[in-house]
């Protein structure tokens, strides 16, 4: 523990500027895979805990599409998409024949699906981490400001999970086809018998969840080093965001990212050692106080 | 009646000991006791899970909790006390039941998926507790330097048919144990708990806690699993309490079977000779292995057990025509609340 | 008639497995066949899945270079080594079983530890237990070897030391620290027990060296992070001289790639101890220069043809690029068959005696030779440099070999100080 | 003019878990019809229903909406098909707002029709208008049932399934929803009405089919039951 460090990081408009946007950075990728996790628990009651593989196949993608056409544009589009459509795969060929079993089921079911992607990625694109490298277009000094540093690509990064983050709360709460899916996650067999075909609504939230999750993935391509089993560790931080924000709340998972963006800046400051047991102690405080998450709905 | 059964269960579990103990004069093979040890250490580590998860409906994903604080307090008393292995192992489990009251009492009150969360945060609060405690515990690296195995009432576990037959004794006593449990009131206790629990409380049952009862008794018996897997490595590695562990033991109660007892041996077992012999034949291992766990889970929906006492209560239905006794809790059928149900 | 053969057969092998077996319950010695024509299997944990899996395969490649030669050769009057590797998938528990195992099971004579360190002090109590020879040929931790309460006395280590590596880069850096004046350090490095105690040591090292130096902070990335944000801000909130960081594999390639678009390695000097790995080296599409980096595996450094041959070599017949482990696996590898014929036998103590401080000739050698050093059992006079990174093949064109006589000077020093003497 | 059935049914078993509920169920609605499902609580009157709607499956038998096959269908396949379901216990969407409610089961009906815009809703439930915005969780259980059956409306249904109605409802709301369904009547809705209340049906229904553990026992127009006190005594306690 390092409480001073602490003590005078916060006392410093400098350091609390930089620690801040850092959280911001690690929170945002976070979040677009925990928006996903998030909508699938909270609208089909399933822990896809294989999310994490999408956002691996998503780096994987980019890694290809840009190699091919040196487009980095094109790469995280094709990334986005295709790892949409295999989300929509996933459920309509694996998950659905296991809705309303036991969580653990739908958990080894899952299990089985990431070992698969995991083996067949390295059959694919060999054992040894990939790295993509900056696209030209980001190769520019930092911005600086407030004595503290953004590079640009970092810049690019929040602005626009900020903008799908906003885009997507509107449409989960103003669209009628975000209502129906919040109405799916209260009462699915009401919508149904008003007419409306809930084995789509739910192949559209795996492919939603799917798009967000590569497109974290292409995103974090050309920073992160690229390589089989690169999923694990997001998707554990993402089940912690959701458990923290609420299932099923786009909001509550922004919050949650965020939050454990922050503990992750400033932990290191703080708490040098003990970052990741400072999220699980978040995420154990949040459950015994109020179970159901920050946004959540109470049951 | 119920004493009958017990003494049964006692007799078919002295003439399992009595075939573990003559197995390596017949079938002489150290591949076949380490696998028996190995399978001492996860059996139990399984079926106390599954004390959670068949019986009393709590699925825990951090079990493994037990698993490593088995590990660590037992390699570490026999480390650095170098008390003797009978006293270790009773200090060991007084601490697991000590921290399972104080885990036990915050997480049995919560439900369902968060009952389950809450539990693989607690574990996972070890496991960084493992890592950062890096004097005491080895940190990453793991408690090296071997774990002390000093006779005690004429049995040498330094010697390996020692070892052998004092696991394998280890996994029928545990079984045994486990199995006088949930046959006694208590254990009729939790399944009317897992099935209705607002009829139990209507019944004043004290539901909470019967589930930390429960929580307490599972978790005791996991951290024997865990002292074992400890004897076995002669030390103890973060592993152990990291949430894998837990995963592969409800991937062995799942393989297995929840609702039949003998469903998380039956899934160990599978479990360890697959990833012995996937190893054996092929570097992907996960896809093999992966492929194998969907046909399962997709094909059958239900552990290996639970399939073959389906199968079994079906043909006797059939044969006798008589209303089948289930103890079996039926598979939930409804994917999703339907609507006025 | 065959047929009443083949059971006579059957039954003296069995009497002689129940033999076999006694002899095992009372003594611990495993039964190990010593038929003339078997192969003689040596067993290999490994890591094969997950994050680390190229450690499996490039440590594999090494061992092969010397087996397929040695036993084109003719093996050991005719019996031809057979390597089984097997995943362990980097537990140690599995690492642990798998090595009982390949031992009990598959008849394997020798060991490989091609594992992580917490796997290879696993395979060191089944060593220790069993009884056979193991060359542990990736783990670093350099107390395995030094610490006489773990030793054993059929293990050997045929890799880099973290003592040796620490004092090598404190020398180094202390040197380039002198010149540019650079006083206020901060480190960067994993946070286990590799980048904790590689770091510790290095900084002592470099105040030995150099004692102006400063630590103005430390900052400990988790294994396996994918995200350093956290870390670079905190560094650059600090502003030191000079950095030093131990992180390696894939984490120092999005580590470097992250800390690019931070310009951060403009703005103080980088010992980033394990970027001169090929794999490292061409993973990274934009690898800036002037970065300060130990030689992880080079074929420039040792500036031999053996070594260029023997990385050209690996290359053609492997399609890929060979790095530290491949080298240290080579090494490990080539101990043991030269021990085998020295011995003449695969027994485990004979054997062992046989390894014990021995000289081979090697590629990888400061003087074309490296020593199984007799006192503690691990590998010295292997080639240690450090220099400066450019973008593109060499990748590090001059380098700077550190002295062995300052590490034995100080690996002395330092045993006394831990009590391993 | 025979009418035709708009919903009709053959012989269903239906079962929860291993229990039977439902014994070789008939029955059928005609078009235009207010018919009335009367039974004692528990004789079956939810499942029925539910079993039409296709919220639970039968294991035997066939249901037809206007004369197609709907068996095994999903519930949603029955609705498109133009049979509007109101459960008994309401099950309004709680955290969304009113009109939310009623946009969420906007739909044309089987062959277009597009009768039911929020306006003639409002129109129709008066109570509703100026609640729109309220959310639907915080409306009181009266003005939770309009609602209910409001929001099946906005599907331009040919025929309602409406569970008990009345259920747990002050008087003054029950006539209103009384009211109501007199005025769907006169529309030209088809209804099959459940309720365990034979005095509330009596100006709204004209044909009567009355259920006990699990089967149909009586048929015939309202009137009639109304003179029968032999089956008003033995199956609904009359």
């Amino acid at each position: 523990m390092d409480l001073p460090a602490l003590g005078n990081c916060v006392t410093s408009l400098s350091c609390i500027i930089t620690q801040s946007t850092s959280g911001l950075i690690i929170g945002m990728l976070l979040f677009l895979v925990a928006a996903g996790v998030s909508l699938i628990f909270g609208v089909l009651k399933v822990v896809n805990f294989a999310h994490g593989s999408f956002y691996m196949l998503g780096a994987y993608l980019t890694l290809t599409v840009y190699g091919v056409t040196g487009s980095f544009l094109l790469a995280v589009v094709a990334a986005a998409i295709g790892v949409g459509l295999f989300g929509l795969l996933f459920e309509r060929l694996i998950i659905s024949r296991v809705y309303g079993s036991q969580v653990l089921m739908q958990l080894l079911v899952c299990y089985g699906v990431i070992l698969i992607l995991d083996d067949l990625v390295k059959i694919i694109w060999g054992a040894e981490f990939r790295s993509l490298g900056m696209p030209d277009v980001f190769l520019k000094p930092p911005f600086l400001f407030g004595g503290g540093v953004v590079p640009v690509y970092y810049l690019f990064l929040i602005v626009l999970t900020l903008i799908i983050a906003v885009l997507l709360g509107l449409a989960i709460t103003k669209t009628r086809l975000g209502k129906i899916v919040r109405a799916v996650a209260v009462n699915p067999g009401m919508v149904s018998a008003l007419g409306i075909n809930t084995g789509l609504v739910y192949a559209g939230v795996f492919l939603l969840g799917g798009m967000l999750a590569g497109l974290a993935g292409a995103l974090a391509a050309p920073v992160r080093s690229i390589v089989s089993g690169m999923g694990l560790s997001v998707v554990v931080e993402s089940f912690i965001v959701t458990v923290i924000g609420g299932m099923g709340s786009v909001a509550g998972a922004l919050v949650g990212s965020l939050l454990i963006g922050l503990v992750r800046s400033f932990g290191t400051i703080g708490f040098p050692l003990f970052t990741e047991g400072l999220m699980f102690l978040l995420m154990a405080v949040v459950l015994v106080l109020k179970p159901s998450g920050l946004f959540g709905r109470e049951t | 009646m119920m004493k009958s059964s017990f003494l049964r269960d006692c007799l078919i579990a002295l003439a399992a000991f009595a075939i573990l103990a003559v197995l390596p004069f017949v079938y002489p093979s150290r591949g076949m006791s380490d696998f028996v040890i190995r399978l001492a250490a996860f059996g139990i580590f399984a079926t106390s899970l599954n004390l959670l998860v068949g019986y009393a409906g709590l699925e825990s994903f951090g079990h493994g909790l037990f698993f490593g604080l088995g590990a660590y307090t037992f390699a570490l008393t026999m480390q650095k006390l170098g008390t003797s292995i009978p006293v270790a192992f009773a200090l060991t489990i007084l601490l697991s039941v000590v921290v399972a009251c104080v885990v036990g009492a915050i997480c049995v009150r919560l439900k369902e998926i968060y009952f389950a969360f809450l539990t693989l945060a607690f574990q996972m609060l070890l496991h960084s507790l493992i890592i950062a405690w890096t004097p005491l515990t080895g940190g990453d690296q793991g408690l090296t330097g071997g774990v002390p195995r000093p006779p005690f009432l004429g049995i040498r576990l330094d010697q390996p048919y020692h070892l052998y037959l004092f696991c394998g004794g280890l996994l029928v006593l545990c079984l045994l144990l486990m199995r006088h449990i949930v046959q006694s009131p208590f254990g009729y206790t939790l399944r009317m708990i897992r099935d209705n629990p607002a009829r139990a409380t209507f019944l004043g049952v004290q539901v909470w806690r019967m589930r930390l009862a429960a929580f307490v008794i599972a978790g005791a018996f996991g951290s024997i699993g865990g002292m074992v897997m400890s004897l076995f490595v002669s030390g103890a590695f973060p592993d152990f309490a990291y949430w894998t562990i837990s995963g592969e033991a409800i991937f062995m109660i799942m393989l297995g079977g929840t609702t039949v007892f003998f469903g998380p041996l039956a899934g160990a077992i599978m479990l360890l000779m697959l990833n012995d012999a996937v190893t054996k034949l092929t570097e992907h291992y996960g896809l093999v292995l992966g492929i194998i766990i969907l046909m399962f889970a997709l094909g059958l929906r239900k552990g290996f057990m639970d399939y073959l006492a389906e199968w079994w209560r079906g043909r006797q239905m059939s044969s006798v025509a008589a209303p089948a006794a289930t103890q079996a809790r039926p598979l939930p059928a409804q994917p999703v609340k339907v609507a006025g149900e | 008639m065959s047929k009443g053969s083949d059971t006579r057969r059957h039954r003296r092998d069995f009497i002689k497995t129940g033999a076999a077996l006694t002899a095992t319950a009372v003594a611990g010695f495993p039964f190990v066949s010593r038929a003339q024509n078997k192969p003689i299997k040596i067993g290999m944990p490994t890591i094969q899945s997950g994050r680390a899996a190229m450690v499996g395969s490039s440590s594999r490649n090494g061992c092969m270079m010397e087996i397929e030669k040695f036993n084109a050769a003719g093996g050991l009057n005719g019996r031809m080594i057979e390597l089984i590797a097997r995943d362990t998938k980097g537990k140690p528990e599995e690492a642990a079983r798998l090595s009982r195992e390949l031992v009990n099971s598959d008849g394997c004579e020798i060991l490989f530890d091609s594992e992580s360190s917490a796997g290879a002090f696993a395979i060191h109590e089944v060593a220790k237990d069993l009884g056979v020879v193991v060359m542990h040929m990736n783990t670093e931790t350099s107390s395995l070897t030094a610490d006489p309460k773990l030793r054993v006395p059929t293990a050997f280590r045929a890799s880099r030391q973290g003592i040796h590596d620490s004092i090598a880069a404190g020398s180094y850096a202390a040197k380039i620290a002198k010149d540019k004046g650079l006083k206020k350090w901060i480190s960067c490095s994993p946070d286990y027990a590799y980048g904790r105690d590689s770091t510790a040591l290095f900084l002592e090292y470099l105040k030995h060296f150099y004692p102006e130096v400063e630590v103005v902070g430390e900052v400990w990335p988790k294994l396996y992070q994918p995200d350093y944000t956290d870390a670079l801000t905190k560094i650059l909130q600090i502003k030191p001289q000079a950095m030093y960081s131990c992180l390696w594999g894939g984490d120092l390639t999005a580590f470097v790639d992250q800390s690019t678009i931070y310009n951060l390695f403009t703005q103080m000097e980088s010992f980033t101890i394990n970027v001169a790995d090929y794999t490292i080296l061409t993973a990274i599409k934009n690898l800036p220069k002037g970065l300060h980096s130990s030689n992880r595996y080079l074929s420039t450094f040792p500036k031999s043809e053996a070594n260029a041959k023997w990385a050209a070599d690996y290359r053609a017949k492997f399609n890929e690029y060979p790095i530290t482990w491949s080298w240290e696996n080579a090494t490990g590898t080539k101990f043991i068959l030269e021990g085998i014929k020295k011995a003449g036998t695969t027994e485990a103590k004979k054997l062992a005696d046989a390894i014990r401080g021995m000289k081979i000739e090697s590629p990888f050698g400061v003087d074309g030779t490296v020593t199984m050093r007799e006192e503690d059992q691990t590998l010295v006079n292997y080639a240690i440099g450090w220099g400066q990174t450019i973008p593109k093949d060499p990748f590090m064109p001059d380098v700077t070999a550190v002295d062995w006589k300052v590490i034995y000077e100080l690996e002395t020093a330092w045993k006394k100080k831990n009590n391993y003497t | 003019m025979s009418a035709r059935a708009i919903i009709d049914a053959e012989g269903l078993d239906v079962f929860y878990g291993s229990s039977q509920i439902l014994f070789a169920l008939g029955l059928s609605v005609l078009e235009g019809q207010t018919t009335a499902l009367l039974g004692r609580n528990g004789a079956g009157k939810s499942t029925t229903l539910k079993a039409l709607a296709g919220l639970v499956p039968p294991r035997r038998g066939r249901v037809r909406v206007m004369g197609i096959e709907f068996q095994g269908k999903k519930p949603h396949a029955i609705a498109r098909a133009g049979i509007g379901f109101v459960p008994e216990d309401r099950q309004v969407f709680p955290e969304h707002t009113v009109e939310d409610n009623l946009l969420i089961a906007q739909k044309r009906g089987p062959n277009g029709e597009d009768y039911w815009t929020l306006a003639r809703i409002y129109d129709m439930f008066p109570l509703l208008s100026p609640l729109k915005q309220r959310m639907a969780g915080r409306l009181s259980g009266g003005e939770q049932q309009m609602l209910t059956i409001a929001r099946t409306l906005m599907g331009n249904p040919v025929g309602l399934l409406l569970d008990e109605p009345s259920e747990g409802l002050a008087p003054v709301i029950v006539a209103r929803i009384g009211e109501l369904l007199r005025r769907l009547r006169d529309m030209g809705v088809t209804v099959l009405l459940a309720e365990q209340n034979m005095h509330f049906c009596l100006g709204i229904a004209s044909h009567a089919l009355v259920i006990d553990k699990g089967q149909i026992v009586y048929r015939d127009t309202i009137a009639a039951l109304k003179e029968n006190e032999a089956v008003k005594k033995r199956y609904l306690a009359l």
